[in-house]
């Protein structure tokens, strides 16, 4: 009954707290990155007065968000007003109950020494051979990819939303913009994380990182363009420049959040900032090996095991989103019907090809062996 | 009322909250970007490398005044504009600060004629003037830092802004 | 009116009279001057500025007017109005508008045609057809306030093929409406709308003649010499920002 | 009930700024719109008209000399050019050598400071924000060499009735050379992130096309002109100041483009490198300051004087009666008249467009409204 409790429970309720955490304060830190990053692409220097090189700025910019008024305009529907910010950045979090940061055992050293003292070893050795207790992810559901794609296409929902409560132009059009772009660019991402499945036969993203275990490869080497595919529309789906149309500055003063002010517009700024850690997340995991060191089978590189897996994790999706900021301290923004041009015309016919090309391919291998 | 109004005077919680809402306050003012005329090619200045705003925590300039702490009136204010000026600042959440940059927006500065305002202070309450013409990046700087000096002494009790004492 | 063309270059005494018709103040005082350069230098160059006085630009302006003529102007001798009768585009034009063309002059180098603004359209349109005026650089207007014509409106010309830079002026009464020359450069748009706005004359056949500067509903047109400068309208204010009166 | 469908669509109606990050300052454009295309646009301006004309009239000549700097305040050293030289040039007052050397010198840092900027804001609205920073980088360096001779950064007050103010200070010189050695590197830099960017041609090619003749209907000067292929300078056509003593080029574009017009600028700042290093070389010795009277009296005339300022072409239409004080003076605003062509350059672009177009023009807001 314990063992059931702790399994089920306790171990993933206290999983789930740290993810939160451990999430909300990336998300933080990662504004923070992004400024200074760019403020050094830009011969600046970035917050430096805030903490030691700026680095209490994200708790300032925080706390200074609760305590400003919370406008909500007077013709807007104050009700899903409201709503917006709420939808988009909860599925933003959902999506990461399945994104494993270790390997299913990660946990097992720690949990069997901290429940040593209070179960009997039995129970222990039962509670840390079950995955979802020891795992190095909150669950994982064997259709784990596809729980993903939906429920991050719900975070669309809050955008449209919030952009129509606002009553207000800029943020309609940005509305429009964000949902004409999310569910085209939505599409070639699901085709180019087909070739993935091809090959790994499976939709739980705990066995997909196994598979690439098992061949010794990142998928990222059997599927170069299905990886560049998923950056470029994972850049459009989190709204980053060169796509970020929906809220383009220059053009649209803040597009679907221009009405937002105070503590709801920034459940809108950490949505999108979660956003990128999640298609950071999911990169690594498809592509890049998740929680595995480079060459994971190659027995001479075993001083890399010294980092421990989930700071293998970890330093992939630093390195991914160090890109996204990278990218926009170069780039200039897309056009509107450039960006909707690039989603159809080219990347959903490459997503297509690339889809046939390995499903051909794959067939031939298993044919053969 | 019926209540006693001494339970509203300044205590060890209150001045505790004042001191961590106000370091957050002044440690993230987002200016908007909104600029009139001379003065706003010195506040991009301000903005830029050789200056560098952001190293206050001030960097981030919001186009949309509902997203914007301070807004910055850097150059002539026209009546025409004075108009949208009052609306911008009323879209403002609070709290709300003003600087007034410049010569032309603190007092009219050398345009004393029939389209000018004579001072933003007749339509909007400004917090800091900064005086030149324009001012130079440094001088605005330094008007952003007494801006914080200023929010160092507001009060979580008070729902109106404090009028800076001395 | 076949006097015009000669007096100009021969007989001095005519000329006061045909240029408070036709010219502009500052043209009819350098007109004498234009003619004077030919005769003898200063004494015509002094009557001519007392007569502009008129035009209140603001106390010191009228005064230091006042004052000046009779002590500097012999010390140096400055550029002055030459006529233009010879010249061979100046003579084409006369062919073809006769007596419309009130004078031609050039000033610093610069020609100046000054247009009878009944033919004004039409002359602008043939400079712009026959002559290929393509470029209209800038229109503006004058304020001779207390002249019978009070406004004088200037365009600056320029043709591409040939590089020819001309000015173009025509002095008309309060009251009158000019045709506006939006038809030949679509530049003038806005440049006329900046005139009414500014000096209230109004152009017909423009396509949306409105305040381009000012307020939509401001009173008053504050490039007149009668408007003062610090004047605000103050029904304007009372009923746009909300305060009750801009102090001082 | 009328017979509207759900079908039917309506022309929706947008306000961009006055306070709108891109349009430089208080510019207000209502934009009429078909889904994002735009159908009709409408300038609304005069939201910064300070009087500066107004205020000619009741000013002295030399006390007009400020507002001219805040007219067009990002090319203030141009502006005050332009109506010193009328008022020499009616007073006949002749300037030093070493002054008129100086002048064109600093007129043509001005240039490029004004295109720095120019490129800066552009390249921002279209997205590109690394650029606004580099380019700022390097004005930053033009304007202290301005502080060092003039004593300012922007509203400099340049020049005075018949000469400078001042001569250069010691080191002047090594650090204008020092600048404009390094500074076609530093173009160089720009154009790696831009020139050959795909999304940048994307952006700015076949966008706000003009054709020359329409650009000359228009009333469009500078590169706006120029970037329609018309060899309209002014610098070469009436030659002021002593330009026809300097050996340069005019970029001449064909398209007509937002491209296009890039690309002028750029060439154009290079062009500014050689005509500086030019003015280096053959700087005269002598005094900066020509013989000017006290109270500078015009006498009774007109002269319209023309620079090319960097916007494109500068007019002053000075009218003396002979006073201490103007008649009139008429500044001929490049920006205000070029403005006017936005309405036909955006229809049936999109609304991303219309920023890239408004920035092309190169506004600036003070100079329009004045």
């Amino acid at each position: 009954m314990m063992e059931t409790l702790l399994i089920y429970l306790l171990i993933p309720a206290l999983k789930i707290g740290v993810v939160v955490l451990v999430l909300s304060g990336a998300i933080a830190y990662l504004t923070l990155l992004e400024r200074k990053v760019i403020a050094h692409i830009q011969v600046r220097l970035g917050p430096m007065r805030v903490g030691w090189h700026g680095l209490l700025q994200p708790i300032a910019d925080g706390l200074k968000f609760l305590a400003k008024e919370d406008i909500v305009p007077a013709r807007a529907d104050a009700l899903i007003f409201t709503l917006g910010p709420i939808i988009s950045l909860i599925p933003a979090f959902l999506v990461f109950s399945v994104v494993p940061f270790g390997p299913p055992d990660m946990l097992q050293g720690i949990l069997s020494k901290a429940l040593g003292f209070l179960l009997p070893p039995e129970s222990v050795e039962q509670v840390v051979t079950n995955s979802i207790a020891s795992g190095g992810f909150v669950t994982d559901l064997n259709i784990g990819l596809l729980f993903i794609l939906s429920v991050s296409s719900v975070g669309i929902l809050g955008v449209i939303l919030g952009g129509w409560a606002s009553n207000s132009k800029y943020p309609m059009l940005g509305a429009l913009r964000a949902s004409a772009q999310m569910v085209s660019y939505e599409v070639a991402l699901g085709f180019s994380i087909i070739g993935v499945l091809l090959i790994a036969r499976s939709l739980s993203l705990v066995q997909i990182v196994e598979q690439q275990q098992a061949s010794g490869i990142w998928y990222f080497a059997v599927q170069p363009v299905a990886a560049v595919l998923f950056f470029i529309c994972g850049l459009a789906e989190t709204n980053r420049l060169p796509f970020d149309m929906p809220e383009a500055e220059t053009e649209l003063v803040g597009g679907f959040h221009t009405e937002y002010s105070g503590f709801r517009f920034s459940l809108y700024f950490m949505a999108e900032y979660a956003n990128m850690i999640t298609i950071a997340g999911l990169m690594t995991t498809l592509f890049f090996g998740g929680w595995l060191q480079p060459f994971p089978n190659v027995s001479w590189l075993w001083f890399l095991g010294v980092i421990p897996p989930f700071m293998w994790f970890s330093i992939k999706v630093f390195l991914i989103l160090y890109g996204f900021i990278w990218i926009r301290g170069t780039l200039p923004r897309f056009r509107f019907d450039q960006l909707m041009q690039y989603g159809w015309k080219i990347f959903l016919p490459v997503a297509l090809a690339n889809v046939i090309v390995s499903a051909c391919l794959v067939w031939l291998f298993t044919l053969r062996g | 009322m019926g209540i006693d109004e001494r339970a509203f005077q300044q205590n060890v919680v209150t001045t505790t909250v004042d001191s961590v809402v106000n370091w957050a306050r002044k440690s993230s003012l987002w200016p908007m970007t909104f600029g009139l005329a001379c003065c706003a090619i010195e506040m991009m200045a301000v903005g830029a490398s050789r200056f560098d705003m952001d190293r206050f925590g001030a960097g981030i300039f919001r186009p949309s005044p509902r997203q914007s702490d301070l807004i910055i009136i850097a150059g002539t204010v026209t009546l025409k504009m004075a108009e949208v000026i009052q609306v911008l600042y009323e879209q403002m959440p609070d709290p709300k600060w003003v600087i007034s940059m410049g010569a032309c927006s603190s007092v009219g500065g050398p345009f004393d004629t029939y389209a000018t305002l004579q001072g933003v202070d007749k339509v909007i309450p400004v917090d800091v003037y900064i005086p030149g013409c324009p001012p130079r990046p440094e001088a605005l700087l330094y008007g952003v830092m007494r801006l914080q000096d200023k929010i160092d002494q507001m009060s979580i009790l008070d729902d109106k802004r404090l009028v800076v004492s001395s | 009116m076949e006097d015009k063309k000669k007096p100009k270059s021969t007989s001095e005494p005519e000329k006061p009279s045909e240029s408070t018709k036709a010219s502009s103040g500052v043209e009819s005082a350098d007109e004498v001057v234009g003619a004077s350069a030919e005769g003898t230098g200063n004494e015509s160059k002094e009557d001519s500025v007392p007569r502009k006085p008129q035009k209140p630009t603001g106390p010191a302006g009228a005064t230091s007017a006042k004052k000046n003529p009779p002590k500097r102007r012999p010390i140096k001798k400055g550029p002055t109005y030459e006529d233009l009768e010879n010249d061979e585009q100046v003579q084409f034009l006369r062919e073809r508008f006769g007596d419309d063309l009130d004078s031609a002059q050039s000033f610093l180098g610069q020609k100046i045609l000054t247009i009878n603004p009944a033919s004004l359209f039409d002359a602008l349109s043939f400079l712009r057809e026959e002559l290929d005026f393509d470029y209209l650089i800038d229109l503006t207007a004058l304020d001779y306030q207390g002249e019978e014509k009070r406004w004088c409106l200037v365009y600056h010309l320029y043709s591409y093929s040939s590089g020819h830079f001309l000015r173009i002026k025509s002095r008309i009464c309060e009251g009158d409406v000019p045709a506006s020359v939006t038809p030949i450069w679509k530049v003038a748009d806005w440049l006329e709308r900046e005139i009414y706005d500014m000096f209230g004359i109004e152009f017909s056949g423009h396509p949306e003649l409105k305040r381009i500067l000012l307020p939509a509903d401001w009173h008053g047109h504050p490039l007149r010499k009668d408007y003062d400068i610090k004047l605000q309208d103050q029904s304007w204010v009372k009923k746009h920002l909300k305060i009750r009166k801009i102090p001082g | 009930m009328s017979r509207e469908t759900i079908l039917d669509t309506r022309e929706l109606e947008i306000n961009m700024g006055p306070q709108h990050p891109s349009t430089h300052g208080v510019l207000r454009v209502k934009l009429f719109l078909d889904g994002e295309r735009v159908q009709d646009c409408e300038c609304v301006i005069g939201y910064l008209h300070r009087g500066v004309e107004k205020i000619s009239e009741n000013r002295s000549y030399i006390k007009c000399v400020p507002y001219y700097d805040r007219t067009d305040y990002i090319a203030a050293v141009s502006n005050v050019y332009g109506y010193v030289l009328g008022v020499e040039k009616m007073m006949g007052i002749e300037v030093p050598e070493k002054a008129r050397y100086i002048r064109i010198m600093m007129t043509e840092f001005n240039r490029i400071s004004s295109h720095l900027l120019w490129l800066a804001t552009h390249a921002l609205d279209i997205g590109a924000m690394t650029v606004f920073l580099y380019c700022f980088r390097e004005r930053e360096e033009i304007l202290k060499l301005f502080e060092a001779l003039f004593g300012a950064r922007l509203t400099t007050h340049a020049f005075r009735i018949g000469g400078l103010w001042k001569d250069f200070p010691a080191g002047f010189e090594e650090a204008a050379r020092k600048f404009i050695k390094e500074f076609p590197d530093r173009i160089d830099e720009y154009e790696e992130l831009l020139t050959n960017n795909r999304i940048w041609i994307d952006r700015t090619k076949n966008i706000g096309i003009i054709s020359a003749e329409e650009a000359i209907n228009f009333g469009l000067s500078g590169p706006p002109l120029r970037g329609s292929g018309v060899d309209y300078d002014l610098r070469k056509i009436r030659p002021y100041g002593g330009y026809e003593e300097f050996d340069f080029e005019v970029p001449v574009g064909n398209n007509g483009d937002t491209y296009d017009r890039y690309i002028i600028r750029l060439a154009e700042m290079r062009q500014c490198c050689r005509i500086i290093e030019q003015a280096l070389d053959g700087l005269p010795e002598g005094p900066v300051r020509g013989k000017a009277p006290k109270i500078v009296k015009p006498p009774v005339g007109e002269y319209y004087s023309g620079i090319e300022g960097p916007r494109g072409e500068l007019g002053y239409y000075i009218v003396s009666d002979g006073s201490a004080f103007p008649f009139r003076v008429r500044i001929r605003p490049p920006t205000f008249i070029s403005l006017q062509a936005l309405r036909r350059l955006v229809r049936g672009h999109l609304v991303a467009d219309v920023v890239a177009i408004i920035g092309t023009l190169d506004i600036v807001l003070g100079e329009i409204d004045r």
